[in-house]
């Protein structure tokens, strides 16, 4: 009875633009479940200020001006609170640029760029820690490690992949990491052989990989043909339909993450999230999934601390906004700019139950404040 | 520039004026559909200038929109760096641009019809690689975002909402005057001879290669303005907003609604453009839905949808004027030109 | 050998052909003459399957030929060397004399024919390695002739072949020719004048307008003033 | 007398060169019959060539066959698709005067449904696909070792190249092919089924696209962005060649995966890219026609 | 007279083929000059090395004084030298009055207009006016001879280039077709290859003979048609 007496308001409406076709239709359709799941439980929790939440998903064909047209359409059509939802940092830029100009709050659930929340940023808050920090964090995970390590980076010729280099290339002298052997494939790479091969001349006793998609399975491989053992080998991030792509013979690799079904810090309501998506989806999430499932929990917080649906009223409650996630406890705040207080796991890979799940162990955990280092400095 | 005035002036030409300033005006109050008639807009520029290439002087560059994107970013540059107006840095952009045209145009002097379009489609290729290599300049993939819209010289306020969207349909207006201009001028009957004929046209006095160059120059304005514009509209640029697909669609408007008329680009760049946009809800269909609609329209109406309209088009006095009648090539293998 | 009765041809409403009669016997050379656009190029590629009949047959080996395309009528004994040559210009002249012999089952017997046309016509054997699209105007004229004899016809139809040749060639195509109906080949020629059809037809038919305005032997029909004006040579 | 290091890098360099030139060649000679023949700039190449990586991933995967069986179940499988395709939309072409043009916005069209299809189904289902080795275990070359598997992907691709390649040159079809191609009335006066060879043609070029896709799927894991990267790829290689030369593809597509194997030694693997498309331009400068066109 | 053009010991080789050896010819300003020779025997190279289609190996061209050598077609029918084709070549698919008004724009004067009353007289001496509207494409023969030749006066060349203008007409067609060229002479100088010896008889004031690339012969008709070598390689002794 209370749930509908509840839901008798008018309901509140939260764009989200994401990819559901194009290059990046696999991210989009993966965060679109954690937020379809999401609403659902909210809804079925009561919605927020006995309104109920929807949530409006528009297709933005993985191209920044569809994603700008849907923007304004949420904006002047469907009047919505706030969008969120691109997984593709450029197209999250593009509405960014939107949403700044248009005073539209907008939350990025999956997007690692230091750029969204760049110094002067208003109504933009990033969910992900962003990608220099990424490298920062793979600095002091090898140095704790393995003291005076030398490290080989292979990376393609994408914004996400050079920010991380950049944050690694800032910390690593602090930790003294010597980088032996620093790659860069361009775009549509094939083959990682001859890297590979320069890889092991150089004798490194890491290699940071920050290549994409398919490429990155591929370069995983060839390393592993060439004698790089799977331990030596640290991917920048896992998602489970990559990890299981690595296949057994890269058990022992190692992971950066931001969630994991195999942590313990998962709450009982991670679990239940877990277990869901792994009925629906037949693989169980990984960090994104999980970033886009605790989206609308941190719009329906803000809600609810602002007390009204109201565009400005809601960014005030963001940025003053102090929670944890709900699927595992980390604590969520955002800086006056909005990013998120960063942090990152490193994981080793256990096991692989293709094509549903795989295990992990928890080798290293580390929290630190935006400000901690000169993210703007290093990607302009 | 007489011509140009004198074109512009043509009763006919003013009724499409007067029609994109209707449309214009009527979606004005929803700023989505006015946002996708301000992209359409941009488009006919564009499709007017491919056609220029394509339909009249009979090359086909796929490297278009990677030319527009060199306009746009520095146009973008020259505003957002180093706070120059956009009504000077569209112009040298624009310039720009077209000079590097001209450059990428340099092998269709030595390579034959479709040839030089499947090159061409290799230059661009080049293009967005460089678009996501040189960072410094153009922010790599990760795009440029909060672009400020056209300033108003002099008084300090910005273009936006539907000042700009008229900016927009008097610009694509005016390129199909340009073109309009162009095709009856002499130089326009020198594309078609050399579209036609190139030894033929040189034996009578025609400079094949000036002229190709000199469409080249043109044809890449069209490409640098609409980029300017494109950029600045949308506020944003990433190396995906001019890669080798929006060449294709540009080029896929033009084929689509007819190659060598006015009209046909003008509705190709009507139907497809929007297209993307309406079917947003449909990202299942969407694509398919595309693909099926150009190959329906080539299989059943292969002058494109305004050739087709052409002939139907001759008994209305004021289309008549407007038609430039689609041309068939004669049917043998050494015309369906290759190397 | 091959007739035509009551031959149509239309492009579009245009009729090319309006019923026409023409009938070739084993062994003879027959000359078709008449001025631009009389139908002449129509009536040889009616009969080599390159135009469809609107009505009226097309009989050969007294078989009524049907919807039968060119590939299959070359098979059957017919060779059409058509006006404008159909040379592969980028390929070796050579190359284009097997591309003449395609037909052929063996490869040996290709080889013989090509001697035959070196033979025939020297020149081509110096250039058996030039593109053909880079031989002289007379030489491609050359090159067509002895493509259509590769393939070892029954019939030979020449689409004025002898167009653009020196006047001496002429003269020599014309023995050729002669020398080719002594081996038993049968020959039609369709020509503008009557230099090379005057000497060496058996029998000539005069198309104007689509339609057979004369049919009789050379010496007959030159006799006749209005032949003779528009059609010997000069 | 190198170090054992620069030899690795060494060999590495040409294995990876033949490997990727192998496969460049198979599906470069695929778009060059095709349009060497027919005047059909297929804009699809790349997408079919997916196509088939991703069938032979669904009969691997789904129908849990032994990977060979899905290989050649794969190959079977374009046959139904050549045919369809060429009764459905190439056939209606082959008389169209500027038929080059029509045919690239219907491959156009084709590429659109076929990438809209894949970004919904297979795009959802995962960010990459690999398929099990064909032969597992690995060759010491020197210092350099070498899967089995590349092993097999080279030997096979070579091969299906050598048959290609005799077919065109020492069989009838070829010349036939190109006579078809020059001028097609002709060809047919002189005995020609132009029709057969069409539809042979393109049965063949896409046969090879296929195959390409496959023994690609064999040697990298892949992703829906490959198609037109390949597509791309595949063209370059035909202008450079010269279309319907089999030769051309190949001598070029070797070129191009060698430059590709071994950009990364050079300073900067972005600019080394530049340059050799950039190479690739002056090519075609000097010689319009591609190098092995006749 | 004055030489309206020259040709210095032209070359041009393909390969092992001489194409030109040494060629020299001299056309005065007002004569008609006739070339024949046996097929391959380089005419055809000859006028395209004059108009710049070709690229010599060696020799010097001048026209009306001024060195042409190695300009580009464009600028060799500007300077007043125009040429047809052996094969016919029209703009197939664009109309006879698009044909004639894209033939007039290197004049570029922008009064210029095909109802000028002289191109109205030219068009009614070549029978052309009334088909002003049909496809080039589509019109016979001789019509397109007729364009053809149209097409250049309407450049206002002082010299024509005619590579073989009666190949492939009827007898009639080619008693008309001399007919026009016997009235093109007051127009404009006439260089004319031609294989159907009357039309070289009746036209031309002076014969070059080519024969495997080499100038054997030059002088008046009557001579020439005589000369043992043009009739034994040439003629043939049926036409002697
Ligand atoms: N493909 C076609 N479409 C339309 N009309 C055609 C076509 N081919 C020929 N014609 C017309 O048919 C008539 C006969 O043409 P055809 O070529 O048979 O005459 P011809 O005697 O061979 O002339 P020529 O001596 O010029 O070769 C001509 O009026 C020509 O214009
Ligand atoms: N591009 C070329 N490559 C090789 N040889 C060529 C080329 N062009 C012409 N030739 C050769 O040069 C010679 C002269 O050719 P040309 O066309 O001038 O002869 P022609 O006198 O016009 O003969 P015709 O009277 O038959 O037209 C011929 O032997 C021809 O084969
Ligand atoms: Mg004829
Ligand atoms: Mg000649």
């Amino acid at each position: 009875a209370m749930p509908a007496r509840a839901q008798s308001g008018q309901p509140i409406t939260v764009g989200v633009i994401t990819e559901l076709s194009g290059p990046y239709s696999f991210f989009g359709t993966a965060c679109r479940q954690g937020v379809e799941f999401a609403e659902k439980k909210i809804a079925a929790e009561g919605g927020v200020l006995g309104r109920p939440l929807n949530f409006k998903i528009v297709d933005d064909q993985t191209n920044p001006a569809q994603a700008v047209a849907a923007a304004r359409s949420l904006d002047v059509q469907d009047n919505v609170l706030a969008v969120t939802g691109p997984t593709s940092s450029d197209i999250a830029l593009a509405v960014y640029g939107y949403a700044e100009q248009n005073k539209v709050p907008f939350v990025v659930p999956v997007a690692a760029f230091a750029q969204l929340t760049k110094p002067g940023t208003h109504y933009t808050f990033r969910v992900e820690p962003d990608a220099v920090g990424w490298g920062y964090a793979a600095a002091k995970f090898i140095a704790a490690q393995k003291p005076g390590a030398k490290l080989a980076l292979m990376y393609n010729d994408i914004a996400l992949a050079r920010a991380i280099v950049a944050g690694i290339k800032y910390q690593a002298p602090k930790e003294n990491i010597s980088i032996v052997s620093d790659i860069l494939f361009p775009q549509g790479s094939n083959d990682a052989t001859v890297q590979a091969a320069q890889v092991v001349a150089a004798k490194p006793d890491y290699v940071y990989l920050a290549t994409v998609g398919a490429f990155d399975v591929t370069a995983t491989n060839q390393l592993l043909d060439l004698g790089i053992k799977p331990e030596q080998i640290i991917h920048n991030v896992g998602t489970t339909s990559t990890l299981l792509g690595y296949g057994a013979r890269s058990i022992g690799s190692i992971y950066g993450s931001f969630f994991d079904a195999n942590l313990d810090n998962v709450t009982a309501e991670g679990h239940q999230f877990v277990d869901e998506y792994t009925q629906a989806v037949g693989r169980i999430p990984s960090y994104v999934e999980n970033f886009c499932y605790n989206t609308p929990y941190i719009v329906k917080a803000a809600i609810e601390k602002a007390g009204s649906a109201d565009r400005e009223k809601f960014r005030d409650a963001m940025s003053a906004l102090n929670m944890v996630e709900p699927t595992s406890g980390v604590p969520i705040s955002f800086d006056k700019n909005g990013a998120r207080k960063e942090y990152m796991y490193y994981m080793q890979l256990t096991g692989v139950a293709p094509p549903k799940s795989y295990t992990a162990k928890k080798l290293f955990y580390i929290e630190w404040a935006p400000e901690t280092l000169p993210v703007y400095d290093l990607v302009k | 520039m007489r011509r140009l005035l004198h074109t512009a002036f043509k009763p006919q030409l003013f009724l499409l004026l007067a029609a994109g300033l209707l449309l214009t005006i009527v979606v004005r109050e929803n700023r989505f559909f006015a946002f996708v008639a301000g992209i359409t807009m941009i488009s006919i520029m564009w499709a007017a200038g491919m056609n220029l290439l394509t339909g009249y002087a009979g090359l086909v560059s796929l490297a278009f929109a990677g030319i527009a994107g060199i306009s746009a970013y520095t146009t973008v540059g020259l505003v957002m760096r180093l706070g120059w107006s956009f009504w000077l840095a569209m112009p040298v952009a624009a310039l720009g641009a077209a000079a590097v045209g001209v450059l990428l145009g340099l092998p269709s002097l030595r390579l034959k019809g479709f040839y030089f379009a499947l090159s061409s489609l290799v230059i661009q290729t080049v293009l967005s690689l460089g678009f996501v290599y040189f960072v410094n300049l153009t922010n790599g993939d990760t795009g440029i975002s909060q672009i400020p819209p056209p300033d108003i010289p002099f008084t300090g306020a910005v273009l936006r909402g539907t000042s700009f969207d008229l900016l927009l349909t008097f610009a694509a207006w005016f390129s199909l005057v340009a073109v309009w201009a162009i095709v009856h001028s002499p130089f326009g009957r020198r594309l078609i001879a050399i579209r036609e004929d190139e030894v033929l046209a040189e034996a009578i006095g025609i400079d094949v290669v000036r002229n190709k160059m000199l469409v080249f120059f043109v044809g890449s304005l069209f490409a640098g303005v609409g980029g300017a514009l494109y950029a600045t509209y949308v506020g944003f640029a990433s190396p995906r907003s001019f890669d080798l697909l929006s060449s294709l669609s540009i080029w896929l408007m033009v084929a689509f609604g007819g190659r060598g008329t006015l009209m046909g680009p003008v509705v190709g760049a009507l139907i497809l453009a929007p297209v993307p946009f309406l079917l947003q809800q449909y990202d299942t269909l969407k694509d398919v839905i595309y693909g099926a609609l150009i190959i329906a329209v080539i299989v059943l109406l292969p002058g494109g949808i305004y050739g087709a309209l052409v002939s139907f088009a001759r008994s209305l006095p004021l289309l008549r004027r407007l038609s430039t009648p689609y041309k068939k090539s004669v049917p043998h293998d050494r015309s369906v030109h290759g190397a | 050998m091959l007739e035509t009765e009551a031959l149509v041809i239309k492009y579009g409403p245009f009729l090319a052909l309006d019923g026409v009669d023409v009938s070739i016997g084993e062994g003879e050379i027959i000359g078709v003459i008449g001025a631009n656009g009389a139908g002449k190029s129509s009536l040889v590629r009616a009969i080599a399957g390159l135009v469809p009949a609107a009505s009226g047959r097309v009989v050969f080996k007294g078989r009524a030929l049907g919807g039968e395309p060119p590939h299959q009528r070359i098979r059957m004994g017919i060779a059409l060397v058509p006006e404008g040559r159909g040379l592969f210009t980028r390929m070796s002249v050579e190359e284009n004399l097997m591309m003449g012999g395609y037909p052929l089952p063996s490869r040996n017997r290709m080889a013989g024919n090509m001697l035959r046309c070196f033979d025939l016509f020297p020149v081509l054997r110096e250039r058996r390695h030039q593109l053909a699209g880079t031989l002289s105007g007379g030489q491609q004229q050359m090159l067509a002739i002895s493509m259509g004899l590769m393939s070892e016809p029954e019939l030979l139809i020449l689409d004025e072949p002898s167009l653009g040749l020196a006047p001496i060639v002429i003269g020599e195509i014309g023995e050729q020719l002669k020398q080719l109906k002594s081996s038993g080949m049968t020959i039609l020629l369709a020509e503008q004048n009557a230099t090379l059809t005057g000497n060496i037809t058996d029998r000539i038919y005069v198309l104007q307008t689509g339609r057979v305005r004369y049919h009789d032997k050379p010496d007959v029909l030159f006799r006749m003033p209005e032949v003779a004006e528009s059609f010997l040579s000069i | 007398m190198m170090s054992s290091a620069a030899l690795l890098v060494a060999i590495s360099v040409i294995t990876t060169g033949l490997v990727l030139g192998v496969i460049f060649s198979l599906v470069a000679a695929g778009v060059t019959i095709v349009y060497g023949s027919i005047w059909l700039p297929n804009a699809s190449n790349g997408q079919f060539f997916l196509t088939a990586a991703l069938i032979c991933w669904s009969f691997a995967t789904w129908l849990a066959m032994p990977i060979w069986a899905a290989a050649l179940l794969t190959l079977l499988v374009s046959l139904p698709i050549s045919y369809l395709l060429e009764a459905t939309l190439i056939r209606r072409f082959y008389d169209v005067p500027d038929r080059n043009i029509a045919y690239f916005v219907v491959t156009l069209g084709v590429t659109q449904i076929l990438s809209g299809i894949f970004s919904v189904t297979y795009g959802r289902w995962s960010d990459q696909f690999n398929l099990p080795p064909v032969v597992s275990g690995i060759t010491f070359i020197g210092p350099f070792p070498m899967t089995n598997n590349r092993i097999f992907v080279l030997a096979a691709a070579s091969v299906l190249l050598a048959l290609l390649f005799v077919m065109l040159r020492f069989h009838p079809y070829g010349r036939a092919l190109r006579a078809v191609f020059q001028n097609r009335e002709a060809a047919a006066l002189r005995g020609v089924n132009v029709r057969a060879i069409y539809r042979l043609s393109f049965a063949l070029g896409m046969l090879s696209i296929f195959a390409g896709g496959i023994l690609y799927g064999m040697a990298y894991s892949f992703d829906l962005t490959v198609a037109w990267t390949m597509a791309v790829t595949a063209f370059a290689i035909m202008i450079v060649g010269g279309p319907g030369s089999v030769l051309g593809a190949v001598v070029v597509g070797m070129v191009f995966g060698f430059t590709q194997a071994a950009v990364s030694i050079f300073a900067n693997p972005t600019v080394a890219t530049f340059s050799y498309l950039a190479a690739m331009l002056v090519i075609l400068l000097i010689k319009p026609s591609g190098l092995f066109a006749r | 007279m004055t030489d309206l053009f020259t040709a210095r010991n032209l070359c041009k080789r393909f390969g092992g083929v001489h194409a030109l050896r040494n060629v020299d010819v001299t056309q005065r300003a007002g004569e008609t000059l006739g070339m024949i020779g046996p097929n391959g025997s380089g005419k055809t190279s000859f006028v395209n090395a004059v108009t710049g289609e070709l690229a010599l190996d060696s020799g010097r061209i001048d026209f009306e004084g001024a060195e042409i050598t190695g300009a580009r077609p464009h600028k060799v029918a500007d300077a007043g030298l125009a040429r047809t084709f052996q094969a016919v070549r029209l703009f197939g698919k664009l109309s006879v009055r698009d044909n004639l008004e894209t033939a007039m724009l290197v004049l570029e004067d922008p009064a210029h207009t095909l109802e000028a009353a002289e191109r109205l007289e030219l068009l009614q001496w070549l029978k052309l006016d009334n088909r002003l509207q049909a496809e080039a494409g589509s019109l016979t023969l001789f019509e397109q001879r007729r364009l053809e030749l149209a097409m250049r006066l309407m450049m206002r060349p002082r010299l024509i280039m005619l590579d073989e203008p009666v190949g492939g007409l009827a007898p009639g067609e080619i008693r008309a077709m001399m007919q026009i060229l016997q009235e093109l002479k007051a127009r404009c100088s006439i260089f004319v290859i031609e294989h159907t010896m009357r039309v070289i008889r009746e036209l031309a004031d002076r014969v070059v003979v080519l024969i495997i690339g080499e100038k054997i012969a030059d002088g008046p008709p009557a001579e020439i048609l005589k000369d043992k070598r043009v009739v034994e390689q040439y003629l043939g002794t049926a036409h002697a």
